[in-house]
């Protein structure tokens, strides 16, 4: 199942409810103010690495674009919207709003 | 594949609109089907047909016109959610449609996919 | 007859309502639990499951008077009239809140997370309020 | 003393609406002064006049008729927030009016405390 | 200044964020779901504990009743709507929506 | 005259304006900015503070083409013509997410908590967005 999160992990719980909770392998698609969770060099960027230890993350590129994250912490990839539809065939998708 | 899109938020308000947009005609583009749009909560402001957004903005509600009416998706906001923000028939958007909950739990059944943008 | 009912007794799918929020400061909370209440009527497998803040719509003794909001907890109990019995309630999140399973305003089963994500698994499809 | 209060949220998706009535009441039953409410973002919703809330819950927008036309305060929802979300003159809450946000810019100046419910 | 938080504590930093910037002494207004931050016994319990060394924290009671929340931390003060008015009578407020 | 514009002084009001919102998951921010430029109008001595997400505002950089929504962080650039020049950002919330001055689009004092409850305390009003 892919997890999709699209709330800042600095104000809101969401990413971490959702990585608590999803089971090991199963992706993570980080989407609008939930790609800053994906930026190198925060306060959150080694809870980001630990969530990568157990959860392919992705991150939508239209939202990075418009928020300038271009530092990623390593291990990202990143989908545009094509990519976010074939994500949503390959798997069920539950969105952690 | 079968596609069914959920939508929580008020346009504008929220970025919720614009990434189902975005999700819906990219899924288009690749052959899937949408079973149903669905609003619900703020969400139902999106069928609001007496909104004017700034002329140098994108415009939202044209966007589900575009997809209600051109493309043939069923769009339909929920009427209990409607009625408590004041989005009624005969002021809603060309293209959408105002219907029951049912029309959730009915898309849910029917798509091999539920998506939620909230 | 017998054949019918196993017809439709396939095309049962399992829908999870993942309820994550407070209730009274948003309405996502009450509207959630409008859209479990009818789904019900289209006789599907379903599941409820409490996480995070989620996990306070549950909480008995809620007294709504003077916020001047309806309340809605007494809904919960209704449920069981629904067929919705799967009831399910993520410890963590009932544990940093404080609260334990008699806190609550009715029967429900403690999951763990691992236990949570296997049913999320299972299902045709999770809806999230 | 004034009082200017500011509602960012949406009737019923939010509880900023009933919190602001209850502080509006509680104000006035102790000589306060209200020099004016102000809707803004998805508060703007407070003004329509088309919603129908259930019978058995609050009618949060008689609440506004009842403190704009009864108790004479002055209450405003900006316009451009409005237009982008389909809120619009002629549809909207007796006792409310639709004005530019130089109103909230106005109240904040002249009263002694702006209070912001979202 | 007052300083008013009406969302919950463990899911929004609304009131980290608040009691971090706050002046020493200010007090807090704890609201809607923001009254979640007040109950004895939780895993946010001792961070309360923490800002009321710093602010005077007020709940407000029609808040608590609707949320059954009837354990508190010790030396959280209750106020219904008439006592939120002096509040905001007595001192100037900021609302951390 | 003289009198005349010292009376127009003394009416003059602090006012602050308090970002707490990340840009473009929801409009608070530019709607918040729309605020602050109508204020402006009105000749008082505000302020601009960015605290939380509310320092992503600023960061330089942003291209909304591909999510198709109307920009503004060309707009703070227009802030200095307005006459709003008291913009200040919050340091530690610019050191969690991983900024510094350079990143941003235009000229900011950065400020301790201290400095910006100090700030808060002189105001006749501040407005959250």
């Amino acid at each position: 199942m892919l997890h999709m999160v699209n709330k800042s992990p600095f104000s809101n719980s969401a990413l971490e409810e959702a990585a608590r909770i999803a089971s090991k392998g199963s992706p993570i698609l980080l989407i609008e103010d939930g790609v800053y969770a994906a930026r190198a060099g925060t306060s959150f960027a080694p809870k980001l690495a630990d969530i990568l230890k157990d959860h392919p993350v992705y991150v939508l590129t239209p939202d990075l674009k418009a928020r300038a994250v271009d530092k990623l912490v390593e291990g990202v990839e990143q989908v545009d919207y094509s990519g976010f539809v074939d994500l949503v065939e390959k798997d069920k998708v539950h969105s952690w709003v | 594949m079968k596609f069914a899109v959920q939508v929580l938020e008020a346009p504008y308000n929220n970025q919720a609109s614009d990434t189902a947009y975005h999700f819906i005609k990219a899924a288009l583009d690749k052959g899937h089907t949408i079973v149903r749009v669905f609003f619900y909560h703020n969400g139902v402001v999106n069928a609001n047909n007496s909104a004017e957004p700034p002329n140098d903005d994108r415009n939202i509600y044209k966007r589900w016109t575009e997809l209600g009416k051109e493309k043939g998706i069923d769009i339909v906001a929920c009427i209990a959610a409607s009625k408590r923000r004041g989005i009624k028939e005969g002021q809603i958007v060309e293209g959408t449609r105002i219907s029951g909950l049912g029309q959730l739990a009915d898309m849910t059944i029917e798509a091999d996919r539920l998506i939620t943008f909230g | 007859m017998m054949d019918e009912e196993m017809e439709v007794n396939e095309n049962v799918k399992k829908v999870m309502f993942v309820m994550r929020k407070a209730p009274h400061g948003s309405i996502y909370s009450y509207e959630g639990l409008e859209t479990v209440l009818i789904t019900a009527a289209y006789e599907q497998d379903m599941t409820m499951v409490f996480v995070g803040d989620g996990v306070f719509a549950l909480v008995k003794g809620q007294d709504t008077t003077d916020i001047g909001i309806k309340g809605f907890i007494k809904t919960y109990g209704a449920l069981e009239h629904y067929d919705v019995e799967k009831i399910y309630v993520d410890r963590v999140s009932m544990e940093e809140r404080g609260l334990t399973p008699d806190d609550f305003a009715i029967d429900v089963e403690v999951k763990e997370a691992e236990e949570i994500a296997a049913l999320m698994e299972e299902q045709h499809a999770t809806i999230p309020y």
